[in-house]
């Protein structure tokens, strides 16, 4: 039985066209994902079947609830509907709570909405038991608890439990997880999924990673700029998907590099001994952010920092940096103590995670690559800085007629090959990549780590590259570090680590990391099961 | 006195409707105490003078002495000493009988050494004060002082009970037809009939003072009905108004307020006679009694109040003549004229005087920078550093020509003639001469031109159609509400 | 968007003309607003005179036009001064606030708090009342209260800019927080600044205003149009143009700098301008 | 919590005392001696010699600065040089005016401001919003004192609605007051309610761009109630420390309309006092201002302590 039916929806905002002739079904116990890249028009899909879309929105089309076109409803309607029939997670868990009201009464705002007339006690009780339906036990978690003191995963919790508490027909979910770490993202995708069993509600998951919905959708739809290029049964889909751009999503999603061949030599160009970096929490409370954490990096080597948010690896990276003033330990740089002087600077650089941010926008892409040049210590002339310039921008494979363009002027994966000309500009020996391509889409993604392993081997530079992604880390380098609560848990080559996890956190950490071939693979089996 | 308010009664029927009733007159500015015997602030004597206390003589609205607490006096001893005949049964707002030891007690504190009186001078010729009986005293001087028996007729020399001097700053406590009752700092202040009071006793039940500082205020708390009179209506400029109001009054009338435009003679080019001169041609008095203060005051020609019988018309000493001005300047040397500061306390006729004046001054070449500034800054500046060129300032203190003999005094004028005829009318007991004298002094300073002479100060009375018995002049700074009534239907 | 565009249209239009007007006063009045003339006193608006005379027979336009001008001056001054010493204070508070050491930020912003803390026109009055009115001492007594507005909005801006990459990527390569301070945040933070400075000048005309107003502004016979107000409050009942205008001029000008300043926010603050589509965004169209 | 507090209350209790030590200089440079003022044109030195030891400025400024401090820490803020009554019975009186007036004023305005704001938020680009904004950029852009001017003339001598000046002291009776202060109220109002709508509504419109007020709209509720029951105590929290510096604006800005309206305020009280140089009143009244301000902000972080569970809890 079809729940939602998208019969050819087209939407335009201020005469500009977002979405094309879409045709999406949704049945009772079904979940669809809606797959694309930013910027495809997936998330206005799910803001479209909610009526919560920009001003100077035109609609043309039908989206049908059980035959019943949302399209044509007034506003009064539409809250109806969003009271009884339909209920929607976000991508934010860290902002989609009010700060100001407990836990309880949000999710009992929500059920008093579809039940006028509830008792407080009754209404008390059942926003309890939806609490309990989340996982989020009434002991740790009681009504009164104020948002705030939630972590990222538990907020979502709450909001899937708003959602459920009016028992909806068709749960939208715009990718749900992807603020969150990925244990945690894991144990929300098991959650959604047994929700749709025990409710047998209708799920619309929106994302942007194939890994992620492959475990759990059954119905997969990939869209590129406004348009559906591809809807399939998921294990159909893995088998047998036709378009060009679904195919390349796919490898996208399995991407593996080249092996690298590097030597490493003996020669050790960075050390951190014993590093502690303590935060005043007032109160005389302290947070041990980093904690007695020591490591090396050798010449062409490249070098894996993983871990999950708060777990210190950015720390370290400032403190590497020079950026942050450090308690106790040592950092030496080509065997000097570092601590943040000048001299020592053109040896390492950083590439940021943020295309966007990393750039001083009011600067020219000269400018912004010529920043570093400052660090030497003899001056170069502006004609020399502009040859430099010019050569390291096409190394990273841009063109010299970039120089006088402006950071808004290109693509987030052009910015991210400019942050790169940036930190070899001053042929560093050491370049420290902090979550450098967990901003990009799955395509760019690949391409930029194909650049970096090219430039490792091209000039025998060094990387540190600190991820919360263990695919992303598993591909580039030698060996990996993983960091729980501010300490070292594990240590070892890259491969072995990945085969064969020593720490029960490692273990989980790969279980729960998306991984396209193992979710297929489950996803089979499942089918065998069900059909035999 | 009692048989005066007979024939009124008779004559103008029984003040009606609301008789007794409160009065409330507006004042512009609020006193900072009620003690007329320690602040020199006009504003004080504006309230209590005559209302709460009396002096042994009182001025009138005509500037003549009258009995008041001395019903009547003697003059021995060459003029040296003074016997005052003391009213009975007066007593004091607290219920203390008044006699002649309160006399003694009032101007021995005015001469102490700690007193804080501001016209000490007064006192400073007593050489001796006798009680002869309760209700008679002998005062004698060092020497005959003809205006003696004017300045104890002053504010500054009303007599104050010995239990309550000390708080009179907040509750005055005196022997006139009104008591304190309380004062609302910022608003008001409330009197009521003295009911013991020894004198003729008054028409009013009370009266408030209230106090508006802002002239808009003043407009519209008048046409609001808020205020019955006020008898020193701020804005000369809006009287017109009110006379073209059949329900109210104007009566303007004259203040001892000679408007100056005051020139410091010690500095170049003001020592010199000829700049002066200059000066005096170039002012154009009609220009600036129109301009300034909408055609409501008088000129005058030297620094004398043109309602004393002894003035004379000196305005046509120096008619306004700016081809005489050019040339007089031509003379002392400037014939392009020259660069002058006049500095300007707050009043708005000093203000408004003040632009008029430099904008004549600079028709002969005479560039003038005006400064404005506060009672603070131009005592400090301008009366006691005389560091000025010109200012404009109106001197209220009744027959002050004397300043002109002190050669410390801001104007820097040090004329040994014309402190001889000071000198003279000082020790003079001949009534005769001592008028032939203030006309000389009069034309001495004017020949100088010491100071350009502009206009006495008017005082702008407005109230209630029907309203009777308000001074119109100020002679003296008081607003004695002892002789008001109402008459007719309405008010 | 077409809202705005409207606002800055009618805001830039009357601002324009303003400034026209205050510039052809340093060439041309119709008038002399110097010369009195007490036989033309109070002469109705007509054609002899655009907006009549005052009660010195002066010509209103021209005492406007010069009057303006002044505003204008006062103001610019005013707000240049907060601003040429707030935002290096803000900056550099920001800066040795993102540096660990808050002790001089402290300092700053405390110094800042007591400026705020004291009522400004009291404050206005105490400085003319030390050095006497002037013009020159209106400027300071408003710049003075500019400071700490600019001081605050730099600060915090800057301190908005500090954690970003950029910056970071700018002390990677070495350069100080002085360095930084200069090259990158100012330039960032200028366009908040210049909608800031819309915004205090417009206050600063309303303070000059006041003060002048209350005698504490540009002196006699230098027009200005909060004295003209004050010198027209007694006439108002007779001659009622002596205040609708020198008003009316108040009024008109500080309402085209808000709404310039309005115009310009959404032009060149894209955080806002954003935030504002956004705003749309969540405005259902239904 | 309680160190927060501690903080906060030193830090106040510095910054008053540094604003002592300024506005005791401030005093001191000063030019015009109070008693010269006092003595007028034709004073006698002698006396003017008496008063100052009776006043006590025949000692040195060091020693004044430490008597008066010491007095004010002892709640004796001296006797006014022309008054003299304590300064603080004269403060006691005019804050009688000016408190209430500055309470009224900040009821009309938040009274007209914040429904304004709300309203042109939840109706954004519609007619509505276009006019409450015009309106409020004209508010902005008159000088109170001009406002007042002109609604003088036209209650008090065009309608003879309202008595246009004085304070008839509140054992008059409190709805007689409250007249007396409506027009001045109103004036002192309107440029506030101007500030304050458009804050309301700025804020309230970055409010409702934020995510939970998107989740409360999937839960059905309409643009309205996901507005008022998630987005206004959210929004509240800048109106309030604007509402906080428009208290002590109103409390020391009054002084124009004060004397607008012959009330007898604290502005007005300071203005005089500065004019007739009774320097003690200046000065205890500027601190007791000072005071309030750096008081109010004191209570406004209170209040975002109590709007704000995360503040509550010193995050």
């Amino acid at each position: 039985m079809t729940l939602l039916n998208i019969k050819n929806f087209s939407l335009a905002i201020n005469d500009k066209n977002i979405l094309h002739n879409i045709n999406i079904k949704i049945n009772a116990g079904q979940v669809v994902a809606i797959v694309g890249e930013s910027g495809s028009g997936k998330s206005m899909i799910s803001s479209a079947i909610i009526n919560l879309l920009p001003q100077g929105a035109e609609l043309s089309g039908e989206i049908l609830l059980n035959n019943d076109n949302l399209l044509d409803k007034t506003e009064r309607e539409m809250c109806l509907h969003r009271i009884n029939d339909l209920g929607m997670i976000f991508q934010e868990p860290m902002t989609a709570l009010n700060p100001l009201e407990t836990i309880g009464a949000q999710i009992m705002e929500a059920i008093k909405l579809t039940k006028p007339k509830i008792g407080s006690k009754d209404l008390q009780k059942e926003a309890e038991l939806i609490l309990e339906a989340v996982e989020m036990k009434k002991s740790r978690f009681p009504l009164n608890t104020y948002p705030h003191k939630l972590s990222g995963g538990q907020r979502q919790r709450v909001v899937i439990a708003i959602a459920l508490s009016q028992k909806p027909k068709l749960l939208i979910a715009d990718e749900p997880t992807t603020a969150l770490d990925v244990t945690t993202q894991a144990k929300i995708m098991k959650l959604l999924l047994k929700l749709v069993k025990d409710y047998g509600i209708g799920i619309l998951l929106v994302s942007h990673d194939l890994a992620v919905v492959a475990d759990v959708a059954d119905h997969i739809v990939i869209m590129k700029n406004g348009k559906v290029v591809e809807q399939q049964n998921t294990i159909t889909f893995f088998k047998s998907m036709k378009h060009s751009y679904s195919k390349q999503l796919f490898a996208a999603a399995k991407h593996k590099l080249f092996e690298k061949n590097v030597s490493v030599c003996s020669e050790i160009i960075l050390e951190v001994q014993s590093l502690t970096k303590e935060y005043d929490l007032g109160n005389k409370k302290t947070l041990k952010a980093v904690n007695n954490v020591g490591f090396t990096l050798k010449r062409g080597e490249n070098l894996g920092l993983v871990g999950e948010s708060g777990c210190g690896k950015s720390t370290i990276a400032r403190c590497i940096l020079g950026l942050e003033k450090f308690g106790k330990g040592k950092i030496w740089i080509g065997g000097e103590p570092f601590y943040g002087q000048k001299e020592l600077r053109h040896c390492i650089n950083v590439v940021f995670q943020d295309p966007f941010g990393s750039f001083n926008p009011r600067h020219t892409v000269e400018r912004l690559v010529a920043e570093p040049f400052y660090v030497l210590k003899k001056s170069l002339t502006n004609f020399e800085k502009r040859v430099k310039v010019a050569q390291i921008l096409k190394l990273v494979g841009l063109s010299d007629e970039d120089l006088k363009k402006y950071p808004h002027e290109f693509s987030g994966g052009e910015r991210q090959r400019i942050a790169i000309a940036r930190a070899l500009i001053t042929e560093p020996d050491i370049i420290l990549l902090d979550e450098s391509t967990s901003a990009l889409d799955v395509i760019i993604r690949n391409q930029i780590l194909d650049l970096l392993k090219d430039l490792s081997i091209k000039l025998g530079i060094s990387y540190l590259f600190i991820s919360h992604d263990l695919t992303t880390v598993k591909n580039i380098t030698n060996r990996v570090i993983v960091m729980k609560d501010g300490a070292i848990i594990e240590e070892g080559l890259t491969a072995e680590v990945y085969k064969n996890p020593k720490h029960e956190y490692t273990k989980s950490l790969i279980e729960a990391s998306p991984d396209i071939t193992r979710a297929i693979r489950r996803k089979e089996e499942n089918n065998n099961e069900n059909t035999l | 006195m009692k048989i005066i308010n007979l024939i009124i009664i008779l004559f103008l029927g029984w003040p009606s409707i609301g008789w007794p009733m409160t009065l409330n007159v507006g004042l512009q500015l609020e006193p900072p105490n009620l003690d007329p015997t320690s602040g020199a602030a006009a504003a004080i004597d504006d309230v209590v003078y005559g209302n709460i206390f009396e002096g042994l003589v009182r001025i009138n609205e005509f500037g003549d002495i009258q009995p008041s607490l001395s019903l009547s006096w003697d003059l021995v001893n060459n003029g040296k000493s003074y016997i005052f005949y003391l009213a009975n049964d007066v007593l004091f707002h607290n219920g203390d009988r008044f006699t002649a030891a309160d006399v003694k007690f009032s101007f021995d504190r005015a001469k102490s050494n700690g007193s804080t009186n501001a016209k000490k001078y007064i006192f400073k010729p007593i050489v001796d004060i006798n009680i002869i009986d309760p209700h008679t005293i002998m005062i004698t001087l060092d020497q005959a002082r003809p205006d003696f028996l004017f300045n104890i007729g002053l504010g500054d020399a009303v007599i104050v009970n010995e239990d309550s001097a000390d708080r009179n700053s907040f509750n005055p406590v005196g022997t006139g037809p009104f008591k304190f009752v309380k004062w609302v700092r910022g608003d008001r202040v409330e009197l009521v009939r003295y009911r013991k009071y020894w004198g003729p006793s008054v028409f009013l039940e009370g009266a408030n003072f209230k106090f508006i500082t802002d002239p808009l205020s003043a407009y519209t708390a008048m046409k609001a009905g808020d205020i019955d009179a006020f008898p020193n209506y701020p804005a000369p400029e809006n009287l017109f108004l009110f006379k073209n109001d059949p329900d109210y009054e104007v009566v303007v009338g004259l203040t001892a307020g000679e408007t100056i435009l005051a020139t410091n003679n010690r500095n170049p080019p003001f020592d010199n006679l000829l700049v002066r001169k200059a000066i005096a041609h170039a002012i154009d008095r009609s220009e600036l009694i129109d301009g300034a203060m909408f055609g409501n005051a008088v000129p005058i020609g030297s620094h004398f109040a043109p309602n004393h019988p002894d003035y004379i018309d000196l305005t046509g000493l120096f008619p306004h003549n700016l081809d005489e001005a050019h040339k007089l300047l031509l003379l002392a040397g400037y014939p392009n004229g020259f660069n002058v500061s006049l500095k300007l306390p707050p009043p708005i006729y000093a203000r408004r005087t003040g632009e008029l004046i430099a904008s004549q001054l600079g028709r002969v070449g005479i560039k003038v920078k005006i400064e404005n500034m506060e009672w603070a800054q131009w005592i400090d500046q301008v009366l006691i550093n005389k560091n000025y060129d010109l200012s404009i300032v109106s001197h209220v203190e009744p027959m002050d020509i004397n300043i002109y003999a002190n050669p410390n005094y801001y104007f820097g004028y040090d004329n040994d003639d014309f402190k001889k005829i000071i000198f003279d009318i000082e020790s003079s007991t001949d009534a005769i001469n001592s008028s032939q004298l203030y006309k000389l002094a009069q034309k001495k300073i004017a020949d100088d031109a010491v100071n350009g002479y502009l206009y006495q100060l008017g005082k702008y009375g407005v109230w209630k159609a029907g309203l009777k018995g308000m001074w119109a002049n100020y002679p003296i700074r008081s607003n004695d509400l002892r002789g008001v009534y109402f008459v007719g239907g309405e008010q | 968007m077409k809202h705005f565009s409207i606002s800055f249209i009618v805001g830039g239009g009357l601002t324009t003309l303003f400034i026209i007007a205050a510039i052809l006063s340093f060439f041309w009045t119709p008038y002399d607003v110097e010369l009195l003339n007490i036989k033309g006193k109070f002469a109705t608006p007509g054609f002899e005179h655009l907006m009549g005379t005052d009660h010195f027979g002066r010509d209103i336009l021209s005492m406007v036009m010069v009057g303006t001008r002044n505003a204008i001056a006062v103001s610019l001054i005013a707000v240049g001064i907060g601003a040429a010493i707030g935002v290096p204070l803000g900056l550099w508070a920001a800066a040795t606030c993102m540096n660990g050491s808050r002790i001089i930020d402290e300092l700053l912003m405390r110094g800042n708090d007591l400026i705020f803390a004291f009522p400004s026109l009291l404050l206005a009055i105490m400085i003319t009342a030390v050095f006497g009115p002037s013009i020159i001492n209106a400027i300071i007594a408003i710049g003075i209260f500019n400071i700490p507005v600019f001081a605050r909005v730099s600060r915090g801006a800057a301190l908005s800019i500090w954690p970003k990459e950029y910056i970071s990527a700018a002390r990677v390569a070495g350069k100080g927080s002085t360095r930084i301070s200069y090259e990158h945040i100012l330039p960032n933070i200028l366009n908040l600044l210049i909608v800031q400075a819309t915004i205090q000048f417009s206050i600063a005309i309303i303070a000059e205003a006041s003060l002048s107003y209350v005698g504490l502004g540009s002196q006699p016979p230098d027009p200005s149009l909060g004295r003209m107000l004050n010198e027209a409050q007694t006439m108002i009942f007779f001659a009622p143009w002596l205040a609708y205008f020198p008003g009316g001029a108040i009024v008109a000008l500080v309402l085209g700098f808000n709404l310039m300043g309005d115009g310009m926010r959404d032009i060149l603050d894209p955080k806002l301008r954003q935030r504002s589509e956004t705003g749309k965004a969540s405005n259902d169209a239904s | 919590m309680s160190s927060f507090l501690l903080k906060k209350i030193i830090s106040l209790i510095i910054t008053l005392f540094v604003a002592t030590g300024v506005i005791f200089i401030l005093i001191e440079v000063v030019p015009g001696d109070p008693v010269a003022f006092m003595m007028g044109l034709s004073g006698s030195t002698e006396a003017a010699d008496a008063l100052r030891i009776e006043l006590g400025l025949n000692v040195g400024p060091w020693a004044r600065y430490v008597d008066w401090v010491w007095g004010m820490v002892n709640g004796n803020f001296g006797i006014s040089y022309t008054y003299r009554v304590p300064v603080i019975e004269l403060i006691r009186e005019r804050a009688l005016v000016s408190v209430p007036l500055t309470v009224y004023a900040l009821f009309l305005s938040t009274a007209i401001a914040i429904p304004a704001g709300l309203i042109s938020a939840s109706r954004r680009g519609s007619l509505v919003d276009t006019s409450f904004m015009g309106v409020a950029q004209l508010g902005v852009a008159i000088p109170n004192f001009w406002f007042a001017i002109l609604l003088v003339l036209f209650f008090s001598t065009t309608l003879k609605l309202f008595s246009a000046s004085g304070f008839p002291g509140w054992d008059a009776g409190f709805l007689i007051c409250l007249k007396a202060l409506t027009l001045p109220a109103i004036s002192l109002a309107l440029p506030q309610a101007a500030i304050l709508s458009r804050v309301m509504r700025s804020s309230a419109l970055e409010v409702m761009n934020e995510d939970y007020i998107r989740t409360a709209r999937a839960k059905g509720l309409n643009k309205n109630q996901a507005l008022l029951r998630h987005g206004l105590r959210n929004a509240m929290i800048p109106v309030l420390t604007i509402l906080g510096l428009q208290f002590s604006f109103l409390l020391a800005g009054g002084i124009i309309i004060e004397s607008v309206f012959s009330l007898p305020g604290l502005g007005r009280l300071v203005f005089q006092s500065i004019v007739q140089r009774d320097l003690i009143v200046v000065k205890s009244i500027v601190t007791l201002l000072v005071f309030s301000v750096v008081f109010i902000t004191f209570i406004v972080d209170l209040l975002y302590a109590a709007v704000d569970p995360r503040l509550r809890e010193g995050n």
